[in-house]
């Protein structure tokens, strides 16, 4: 196994273990899906119209929250040292996060949204729309994810400080991403699709750079 | 290429120059300014918003500053990330919360000026939307210096923000110049502006970047100064 | 393999404070050199130095290999075992999960190396199974790392440096928590790794062992 | 200064300047308020039918977030234990904790509440409950909240595990919290603001036991 | 002030495995009880079982003031000074407010008190001030604790010690990370205080000082 897939595993089997996993990430999810109703009221017709919003801010939200001791836990501990002396690069090791990332929230939330769907009375073709863009936005959110969790991996308690550096960036995916599921709403073509998959790739293809230049100066510290 | 803008770059020799411009720039600031306001209080009350078209003298330039300081952050941060420079360094830091000012007075006179007008303190429209956005991107970055101690440290970490942030600008304004679209669009370049009110219009834009400008000096200098006196008595420590 | 690091002049500033400045030393194969100084004097940081955390505010570290002066902090990691103040142990990773990652994260050779003192096993699980052996953890290996005492920490943290087989190891304080027999096994694992040509630079309060040169900050 | 108000001081300070302090809180309660009507869509009819709800959500969330690390950070670098040895009890420790985060996010959080209702168009008697609601709620979400820390104080990555537990257990005061606004919003007594009052006060005062022996129990470990 | 500690026949254990059992010492007004042991036989264990944090699986723990046994955990955590493994340091606190915290919490006598060898002073800020002094701390008062160095830390948790001015100090490996001076100091911090009616257990795989007695585990 090359020390890519190495780390890649270790993320992935600590966030499973440590993190609580795919299931804390997932619950979030469900618990944010359940209050909003709760506070909003039974109102089919209003909860049809914010469904797919809320589930798009919540997913975000749910993705973001679980990554905020991406590299911190390994800065606190010294573990950061030791992967950075390793043969890994630093970009590797911050591609490598990303992915566990990915693979242990964006994917599982994904594939969740449909049911959740339902208690927002969403149709089935904007059901299947809404877990295509979170397929291909979640990705973006892991990433921009990264970079946040570098540039805070040295502070105490990062926990809030993340998603404020981070989700003013992700304003695009989150409205490209419900505006695909309002072209099947309205049937109205925008185009919102080609502009995520963009934002997107972007995204995560400049992301390991950016973290591990981040990861670099907090090490000097 | 940048060998003159170094030569000033020494913070002692900044210090100097600056304290010489300073003076001469403020007077210059409130000359404008005042001009710029005398000019529109004595422009005619606007046949459809009344007086309320004044707010505009200090909306519009405001608003427009909230780019223009973000982009000024952008460049010094690009510098304190190439040529490691603590002037840069002190001249990111010191900008952002200029700008978090001059958007926030963007958006409350906006919204003060869309009771009269549209009828509610806010509309999701596109531009609002996106300069509260940036309100966000300036809090955020503003967080994060205050929360990295060690001050080059958070030089360095924070110049990747501002310039992540710079990319992304453009993206959230399009994207959410797509999404929703109310506001005013663009009228200064394409003349739709009365020329009664474009005078002091530009002469008000004028003023509040050299407001900025003296505003940004003022903050370095301290900036720079209080550094010394930490250095100081850290030396001793 | 390389044969020497050397340090040129070197200067260190945290903060507004001047550790060191004008620091030259070199280390060449099968050397051991001890770190003294009082408490605060920059041992720790000139260890993250050399292995290319820290930038140095003034002066040159490199290490020769074949002739060459490899500069570049992040080759120069290569070269590098790694001992520091903190563990890099998972509270939920057994003692062997955790070498093992560590084994495939530095790409460890299954055999030899310059891993001191191993007798020839076969598989890296064989190897991993004999350096715990060695480091007195045998009876551990299935133990989640939370529940390790502080020595026994330290102790599989002489097995990763073991596993890693780097050439040049820099150790912050690696008596630290151990017990009397520990201590011993740190001062034999270092002799056994210089003997192999292999370089030293240990922070340490307390002596290294017999005929080590030493560095005063 | 007696012990609980040195360890209530502190506290205070130390979010200040680890945890960023109230504007962390601060600034992702104003994220999610914006970033809701982005995925939502700017329609302010359907705005104004969901604003309390989301404000609510946003405002618990928010306030469960910023403590993820109320005892965690103490239990890690030793502080309990000097705590547990000092002459303050354990209850009395996790009150002062409690409060100190009330202070910090509770209190402020209510207070932007009426800025962020303009963003949903709320009319100002919804407006001005809102916020009354949220004062009489959010010593909840700190209690509640301190009770869900302590549970997971020896949790490395406790971040998303605390909501999860805590938000089901507030499912109550989001109810009757967003309640006291559509009262006003539809001129129906309901009798939320009994409610939540009792619910409140119910929490705060059992709050201090629960954790306490929470945090005996983890020290043990 | 308390006359003794007595643990009677105590048993630990950790998970599935049984540290000590049948364990009984006492400890009277005046004298230094070194732990020793391999790692992982138990130490620290025993110590956060005399601190009440662990329970024990048989057997019983107590101090005695004036002929009576105090047996309740909390109560007993009262005569309680502590330096753990762990510093207790807020990295964003100054040297000196991390003092001033604890002093408070700990209502901690502004002057005398037990605490061992400090002159005479009126304020708590002049005491504290004195303390640090004492530990080797002065110049950093001001830094913040995310600067210190290992020993360093060490040093600001002795200063704690003293301050906290409690009979019974509880210390785990307090040589750890120390300089040949801090080390000293150490040694001299324990004998002041048994000299002043204080009580010391301590794990430590270095020698306290002389004729301390020791209990093997
Ligand atoms: C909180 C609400 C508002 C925000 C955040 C806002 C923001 C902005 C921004 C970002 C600009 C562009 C400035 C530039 O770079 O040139 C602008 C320009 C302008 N705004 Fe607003 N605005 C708000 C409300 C209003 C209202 C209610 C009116 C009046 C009906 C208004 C009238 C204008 C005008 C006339 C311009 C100049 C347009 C141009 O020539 O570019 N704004 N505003
Ligand atoms: N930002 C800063 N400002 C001032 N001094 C600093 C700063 N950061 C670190 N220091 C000082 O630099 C030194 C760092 O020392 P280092 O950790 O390298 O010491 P050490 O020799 O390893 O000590 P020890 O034996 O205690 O481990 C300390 O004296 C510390 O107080
Ligand atoms: N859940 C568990 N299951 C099995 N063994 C455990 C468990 N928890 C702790 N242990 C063992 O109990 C012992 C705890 O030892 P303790 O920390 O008290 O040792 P110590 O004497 O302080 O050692 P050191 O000198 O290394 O600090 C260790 O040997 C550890 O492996
Ligand atoms: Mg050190
Ligand atoms: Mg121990």
């Amino acid at each position: 196994m090359t020390p890519f897939f190495a780390l890649l595993r270790r993320d992935l089997s600590l966030s499973v273990r440590e993190g609580g996993g795919v299931g804390l990430a997932l619950g979030f999810f469900a618990l944010v899906a359940t209050l909003v109703p709760l506070g909003v009221g039974p109102d089919m017709l209003v909860l049809s119209k914010v469904g797919a919003g809320i589930l798009w801010v919540g997913a975000t939200l749910a993705a973001l929250l679980s990554l905020d001791r991406l590299f911190q836990a390994d800065y606190e501990d010294g573990s950061l040292d030791l992967i950075a002396l390793s043969p890994l690069s630093l970009e590797g090791a911050a591609a490598a996060k990303m992915i566990a990332h990915w693979l242990a929230t964006g994917l599982p939330l994904t594939l969740l949204s449909p049911v959740l769907s339902v208690l927002f009375g969403l149709p089935t073709g904007a059901m299947l729309m809404l877990a295509a863009s979170l397929l291909l936005g979640t990705p973006a959110v892991s990433a921009a994810g990264a970079i946040g969790a570098s540039l805070t991996l040295s502070l105490r308690r990062g926990g809030l400080i993340l998603p404020l550096i981070v989700l003013p960036l992700l304003t695009p995916a989150v409205i490209f991403g419900t505006g695909m599921v309002v072209e099947v709403q309205t049937g109205l073509a925008t185009g919102a699709f080609g502009f995520l998959a963009a934002f997107s790739l972007a995204t995560v293809l400049l992301s390991p750079f950016i973290a591990a230049m981040a990861v670099r100066l907090n090490l000097a510290g | 290429m940048f060998d003159w803008l170094f030569r000033y770059a020494n913070p002692a020799r900044f210090l100097g120059l600056s304290g010489a411009v300073l003076p001469w720039l403020a007077a210059v600031t409130v000359l404008t300014i005042g001009t710029g306001l005398y000019l529109g209080f004595s422009t005619p009350p606007d046949y459809q918003q009344g007086r309320t078209v004044l707010i505009m003298f200090i909306h519009v330039p405001a608003a427009s500053m909230a780019t223009v300081v973000y982009l000024s952050m952008a460049v010094a941060s690009l510098f304190s990330l190439v040529n490691r420079h603590i002037l840069a360094d002190v001249a990111a830091r010191t900008a952002a919360p200029i700008g978090a000012v001059f958007t926030l007075l963007a958006l409350a006179t906006g919204s003060l000026w869309g009771k009269p007008m549209w009828g509610t303190w806010w509309e999701w429209d596109g531009r609002m939307t996106s300069t509260l956005v940036q309100f966000f991107l300036y809090l955020g970055y503003s967080a994060l210096w205050n929360a990295i101690e060690d001050e080059t440290k958070a030089a360095r970490i924070c110049a990747i923000l501002a310039l992540v942030g710079a990319v992304n600008i453009p993206i959230i304004k399009f994207s959410v110049d797509w999404w929703a679209t109310l506001h005013q669009g663009e009228s200064i370049v394409s003349g739709h502006v009365a020329p009664v009110f474009l005078g002091p219009l530009l002469t008000m834009m004028g003023g509040y970047f050299l407001l900025f400008l003296t505003l940004w000096l003022v903050r370095i200098r301290t900036m720079i100064v209080e550094r010394r006196a930490r250095n100081l008595m850290g030396a001793e420590a | 393999m390389i044969a020497s690091l050397t340090a040129e002049k070197l200067a260190c500033t945290r903060g507004t404070r001047r550790l060191f400045e004008g620091l030259s030393f070199r280390v060449t194969a099968g050397q051991a050199l001890a770190l003294e100084g009082a408490n605060g004097a920059g041992k720790t940081s000139l260890l993250r130095l050399v292995a290319g955390f820290l930038p140095q505010a003034a002066g040159r570290v490199f290490v020769t290999e074949n002739g060459n002066e490899i500069v570049e902090p992040e080759e120069r990691g290569r070269f590098i075992g790694w001992l520091g103040h903190h563990d890099a142990l998972k509270a939920s990773f057994t003692v062997s999960e955790q070498l093992a990652f560590f084994s495939k994260l530095y790409s460890a050779p299954p055999v030899g190396g310059s891993a001191a003192g191993t007798s020839p096993v076969k598989t890296g699980e064989e190897r991993r199974a004999a350096l715990l052996e060695q480091v007195g953890l045998a009876r551990q290996a299935e133990l989640p790392c939370r529940y390790l005492s502080a020595g026994q920490r330290r102790r599989l943290g002489l097995a990763r440096l073991l596993l890693t087989a780097r050439p040049l190891w820099l150790l912050d304080e690696p008596f630290a928590a151990l017990d009397v027999d520990g201590k011993g096994l740190v001062a034999r694992l270092i002799a056994l790794h210089c003997g192999q040509g292999g370089m030293v630079i240990a922070a340490t309060h307390e002596p290294l062992g017999l005929g080590n040169e030493s560095l005063k900050l």
